[in-house]
């Protein structure tokens, strides 16, 4: 067990490094550069010069990498070029918003992702198969930001029965941020007005970024039901008399769920890259909204921030499925 | 000419390999040595993890030798210093499974033709360019309408034909033959030997058989050697083998083996 | 080939998507012939008009016809990902089968790269590789080529592994053939079937990606009639004018939808053990 | 004759691929007495295994067409008796074995889990008992130290051992019927020596009717006492093991007989069977293996019926029929 986290905790160093060389060499190297577009129309050469000056591009490159790996070790991600605050700041604070969107929307993928799949498999080729399916293969062709505009115009602007921007209405105050999760703190200050309102919220944004991840999980559960219910122990244990149900969900799906659990956590790591859309589209104050904005005003280091952070989190997410693989997996601890 | 084509002497290999950290050694052959003489049928049996096929890919120089030597026409082919030229087109080889030995997107004309391509020195001026593929899809029992056909649309035993074919195509001295009917059915596996049997006698060929089926050896080996786990235990006539046993090993071997009509009489 | 082509007509559930993307083809070679009105050029006195007969799906903020830029943006996008994904696929499988048949350390090596680039969510890498290159379709498209390649060099290179055990490569060494035949001749060929499924499965994934580049302002900038672009700017006129965005989202939809479709129909066709 | 355990009469079905239907078998004959071990040996595409799991009904229901016939298993007919009722049998009244032992078994489950899984579906002991049971099981396929074996997993295990297994799982509820396809195909000759042993030792204490499905008739010659030879899903002879591979009477197992090695002369070449096999989607009219026996004469384009030569040897070939007495 140990020799397995060692093994992986060193691939996780090497990637990491990997992740700064790639994250350096599109902040420092490629044109678009951030000294272009801090210096404002038709530049200077002093004024070009004095910026990269004070940003550090003026000396060589491996020690521009040195010092933009020390600040990374030491949690700096630079300064943003439009509020001048560190980045690191402005990441914390939206943290939780997009972790409260993300983890929804991961809940309800799963919930009814992998008993979709499960469902579909068993009953291959029937109304129901085809039906979710056919619901799959929408959810993995929809446009992240289209599904909640449609969303938007339905529920909001034609039916008016959900909100459409925001994580909580302006008249209600938010509540006093103990996890920074609203529908946790409006639980703990018993604001149960204000808990029902963060539902409503909640509704269409983790709705419309769920679907795209539930989509996948369902095809993926699928396929790798189908194959566990080919395999020999499957036929094995029909002729031995165990019955269907106990042989699908004890048997099979334990089974099916090694290879999926890889494809959960790679699902977890674009709901964080979806988020920006979402967050976008529902106007929801979280780290994908933030990077937007940045886009729009051409705030470099805070994309670079949010990009390294999201990959940190992603190779983590990795690193625990890996663990749950090997837990579920007798082979992996041969 | 009683010069022997190839001679093993001393053969050893040793496979290591990691699991949960610890090194593992499994030394695969151990000290193996034989000679093939020409026109002869040599028989290596064994049941699975015993080595011959280990055997098998280090004759072929698909494997390096660790100790040993072998020898094929008086020349070194293969030992612990690996600098030999390995006589290609002058030993072939016909694997087991007739599933993978062709490959699908090639026609059989092009797979059978593919040794030709690569031969090099004194063996590609002795057959210059009279590429026999016609007479030998023939000699295999097969039509000249299948050369421009693919795998895919041949059986178990026309496929194994096809790469026996594509292996007298260099005209080799020596053919190895690592189990090649144990994937056929029992009139498809006939039909298999009697046509070795043939092109041994038509092309004059020198054939190293391997096999775990003992029956099959019985009825095709001059000579046999027993492997178990990478030893030869013993190395007779097919007479000797088969009737006057000495080793245990063999005896077991021979005693598990099903055969038709031993068992009847006692029952 | 063509044999696979009727299977794939037959079959109800592809018929369709099979139907749609013959009709997405053909507007993407033709749409400057097909489109009523010039993509482009703007006449702000018809500015937001409903859908009508004139202007089948209304007209945007600048007065251009909305139905024409949607046909003029399918040769756009679809062009695009196709560069984008046979690109990826090219590179991908050349490096991928080269590692997985090499091995030793030039596969760790590769390998590894793949493992730093998958450390990223498509989207996030996608992003933040426009943002850096500087916002242009050309940009966009060689973003997600390089979002997409490590997929193929990871296929590539399993793919490889496998045939390279096959009995008919191992006959192959026998020969005496050199390594530079045995991937010309017998690893590539065997290697483009699963190549191809991932292709056709990755096509539409494509288009979204652009699509999405060109919502965040990423992809290609006005007056290009790109989907993604488009909903960025139509976006504002959700409440009055729902049809300008929500149609132009629908053609991504249905385009997307149909690659899908086929894709997975390839898929079941091409790979039996999948499909069964 | 002791009452029959098994009793397959004119049992014809064919399968549904890719949409036009195939003939698998065509009016199948095959009986077991309990306590009997009975060989069906025939190559590849003769059906043997589809006749193994039509017994019961694990066949794939949508593909399946059963043209005719009956299989009566202690005299309650399978094809007309409903899934509940078969599928209380499975496990309980007969017990399967297959030949891939590298995957019968549940990777991610421990042998004693799985193993206790199948005793508790099949009797109401308690979980102790169970427990206490999987151990005896695995005693009784003589597994040593089975305290071990029980807290393992499959790919710990040789093949051999997996083998032992599943063949403890199909015995724990000591079935009338135990149907073994290819049991030892996958494994070495001497590991595959113990396993048949093992199976015969079992069925004679337990007094199971056994039927080996088989394409090696040194297995057949070793392990049975009667033997019934399919070609393209047709029974073309059945008997006395001694009978029927001493003196075959059918061509086909004159052919499959000679063109064995082991025991041809080392000089002589084996005889081998000219043509190729049916294509099944029209199976033709006649007898199935006219077009490749060298005794075919115009009878033959009449479908034979099997005949019997003696009281327990009977073969589907008129050459045959016209010299006997029947």
């Amino acid at each position: 067990m140990l020799r397995l986290i060692r093994a992986r905790l060193a691939m996780l160093v090497i990637v990491l490094f990997g992740v700064s060389i790639i994250t350096f060499l599109m902040a420092h190297v490629l044109p678009g550069d951030p000294t272009t577009a801090l210096a404002g129309p038709h530049p200077s050469q002093e004024t070009l010069n004095s910026i990269r000056a004070q940003f550090g591009l003026d000396k060589p490159l491996p020690a521009q990498y040195l010092s933009y790996l020390s600040d990374l070790f030491h949690g700096d991600l630079g300064t943003s070029i439009r509020s001048q605050q560190p980045v690191t700041h402005e990441m914390l604070a939206f943290f939780p918003a997009t972790l409260e969107l993300v983890l929804v929307a991961f809940i309800v993928a799963i919930a009814f992702g992998i008993p979709l799949g499960v469902l579909a498999a068993v009953k291959k080729n029937s109304f129901s198969d085809y039906i979710i399916r056919f619901f799959a293969v929408g959810g993995v062709s929809v446009p992240l930001f289209w599904g909640g505009l449609v969303m938007i115009l339905i529920f909001y602007a034609k039916l008016g029965w959900l909100p459409s921007s925001g994580r909580l209405d302006i008249e209600l105050n938010s509540p006093e941020s103990v996890t920074g999760f609203y529908t946790i703190d409006t639980l703990i200050a018993g604001d149960k007005e204000a808990f029902i309102n963060v539902l409503k919220h909640l509704v269409m944004p983790a709705l419309a970024l769920g679907y795209v991840q539930l989509a996948f999980i369902v095809r993926q559960v699928r396929s790798s039901m189908l194959d566990a219910l080919s395999q020999d122990y499957y036929l094995t244990g029909r002729a031995n008399g165990l019955g269907k149900r106990f042989l699908v969900v004890r048997y099979a799906l334990r089974n099916a769920l090694i290879p999926s659990i890889t494809i959960i956590g790679l699902s977890f790591g674009s709901l964080l890259g979806g988020a920006v859309v979402t967050e976008t589209v529902f106007d929801w104050p979280g780290m994908g909204k933030y990077v937007t904005d940045s886009i729009l005003g051409r705030d470099f280091p805070a994309i670079m921030g949010f990009t390294v952070v999201i990959a940190l989190a992603y190779v983590i997410i990795n690193l625990l499925v890996d663990l749950l693989v090997y837990s579920l997996d007798p082979q992996t601890r041969k | 000419m009683n010069q022997d084509l190839l001679v093993v002497s001393g053969l050893n290999k040793t496979f290591s390999f990691k699991n949960k950290g610890v090194k593992h050694e499994n030394h695969a052959v151990k000290d193996v040595s034989f000679a093939i003489k020409p026109g002869e049928v040599f028989g290596l049996v064994g049941e699975s993890g015993s080595g011959k096929s280990t055997i098998a890919n280090l004759l072929m120089n698909l494997e390096s030798v660790d100790s040993g030597e072998i020898t094929f026409n008086g020349v070194t082919i293969a030992d612990s210093k690996a600098q030999n030229s390995f006589p290609y087109g002058d030993i072939q080889v016909v694997f087991q499974d007739p599933r993978s030995s062709l490959d699908p997107r090639m026609t059989i004309r092009q797979i059978i033709e593919e040794p030709l391509r690569f031969l090099s020195g004194a063996k590609k001026t002795e057959l210059g360019n009279s590429s026999d593929v016609v007479r030998l899809i023939q000699a295999v029992g097969l039509r000249e309408e299948h050369l421009d056909r693919r795998p895919h649309q041949f059986s178990g035993g026309q496929r194994q034909r096809v790469a026996i074919a594509r292996a007298l195509i260099t005209r080799p001295k020596l053919v190895v033959l690592d189990e090649p009917t144990s994937a056929l059915d029992i009139s498809v596996q006939a039909q298999v030997i009697n046509l070795l049997k043939s092109l041994q006698s038509e092309f004059g060929l020198t054939y190293l058989f391997i096999s775990h089926n003992m029956g099959v050896v019985k009825y095709l080996c001059d000579r046999v050697g027993v492997l178990n786990q990478g030893e030869l235990v013993e190395l007779a006539s097919n007479e000797d083998i088969f009737n006057r046993p000495t080793h245990p090993y063999t005896k077991k071997l021979l005693s598990s083996v099903p055969s038709m009509f031993k068992e009847m009489e006692s029952q | 080939m063509l044999k696979s082509i009727k299977q794939l007509v037959k079959n109800r559930f592809t018929g369709g998507a099979f139907i749609s993307l013959c009709v997405i083809a053909f507007i993407a070679i033709f749409s400057p012939l097909l489109t009523p009105y010039s993509p482009i050029d703007t006449k702000p006195e018809d500015r937001l008009l409903a859908p009508g007969h004139l202007h089948y799906f209304g007209t945007d903020e600048l007065g251009r016809d909305i139905f024409s830029r949607i046909l003029a943006g399918t040769r756009i996008s679809v062009g695009i990902a196709l560069f984008a994904i046979l690109l990826a696929a090219f590179v991908g499988t050349f490096i991928g089968s080269f590692s997985g048949f090499i091995g030793r350390w030039i596969d760790q090596v590769i390998m590894r790269s793949t493992d730093v680039l998958l450390a990223f969510p498509t989207l996030v890498l996608a992003l933040a590789l426009s943002a850096a290159l500087g916002p242009s379709i050309v940009n966009a498209a060689l973003a997600i080529a390089i979002v997409k390649l490590p997929i193929y060099m990871r296929l590539a290179r399993t793919q490889a592994l496998s045939i390279s055990q096959t009995l008919y490569v191992k006959s192959a060494r026998t020969f005496g053939v050199k390594s530079g035949w045995i991937v010309r001749r017998h690893i590539v060929p065997n290697l483009l079937t699963p190549i191809v499924i991932q292709i056709s499965l990755d096509i539409g994934d494509a288009i979204l990606l652009i699509a999405t580049l060109g919502f965040l302002g990423l992809g290609a900038q006005p007056p290009t009639p790109e989907w993604g672009a488009m909903i960025s700017t139509g976006w504002n006129y959700l409440i009055d004018q729902w049809w300008y965005p929500t149609f132009t989202g629908a053609a991504i939809f249905i385009t997307v939808m149909a690659f899908n479709i086929i894709g997975d129909g390839i898929r079941d066709l091409l790979d039996p053990k999948a499909g069964e | 004759m002791s009452e029959l355990v098994l009793d397959i009469k004119d049992l014809s079905l064919s399968f549904l691929t890719s949409g036009t239907p195939v003939s698998i078998l065509k009016s199948v004959e095959l009986q077991i007495a309990a306590g009997e071990i009975v060989g069906l040996v025939g190559e590849s595409g003769s059906g043997k295994s589809v006749t193994a799991l039509a017994i019961s009904k694990l066949l794939p229901t949508q593909i399946t067409t059963f043209s005719s016939g009956s299989i009566y298993f202690n005299g309650m007919d399978i094809l007309t008796s409903s899934e509940e009722s078969v599928a209380q049998l499975r496990g309980k009244k007969i017990g399967f074995v297959f030949q891939e032992p590298m995957t019968a078994l549940n990777p991610t489950m421990t042998i004693g889990k799985q193993l206790f899984h199948v005793i508790r579906r099949h009797s109401d002991l308690s979980k102790e008992q169970a427990q206490a049971k999987v151990r005896a099981a695995l005693e009784e396929v003589l597994i040593a130290k089975p305290e071990i074996v029980e807290n393992q997993y499959p790919f710990q295990l040789s093949g051999g051992m997996r083998q032992r297994v599943v063949i403890a799982m199909a015995m724990s509820a000591n079935p009338a019927l135990l149907i073994a396809d290819e049991p030892t195909t996958a494994l070495d000759v001497t590991v595959q020596a113990e396993i048949l042993n093992l199976i015969g030792k079992l069925a004679k204490v337990h007094g199971t009717a056994v039927l080996l499905i088989s394409h090696d008739l040194g297995v057949i010659a070793n392990t049975c006492s009667k033997v019934t030879v399919l070609y393209a899903g047709e029974v073309v002879e059945t008997g006395k093991v001694s009978d029927v591979l001493r003196t075959p009477l059918h061509p086909y197992t004159q052919a499959l007989v000679k063109s064995l090695p082991d025991i041809a002369a080392r000089g002589s070449s084996l005889e081998t069977i000219a043509g190729e096999f049916p294509d099944l989607r029209k199976r033709p009219e006649g007898c199935i293996y006219a077009p490749r026996c060298p005794k075919k004469f115009d009878k033959c384009s009449e479908s034979p019926v099997l005949m019997k030569v003696d009281n327990e040897h009977s073969v589907a070939c008129w050459a045959q029929g016209s010299r006997s007495s029947s």
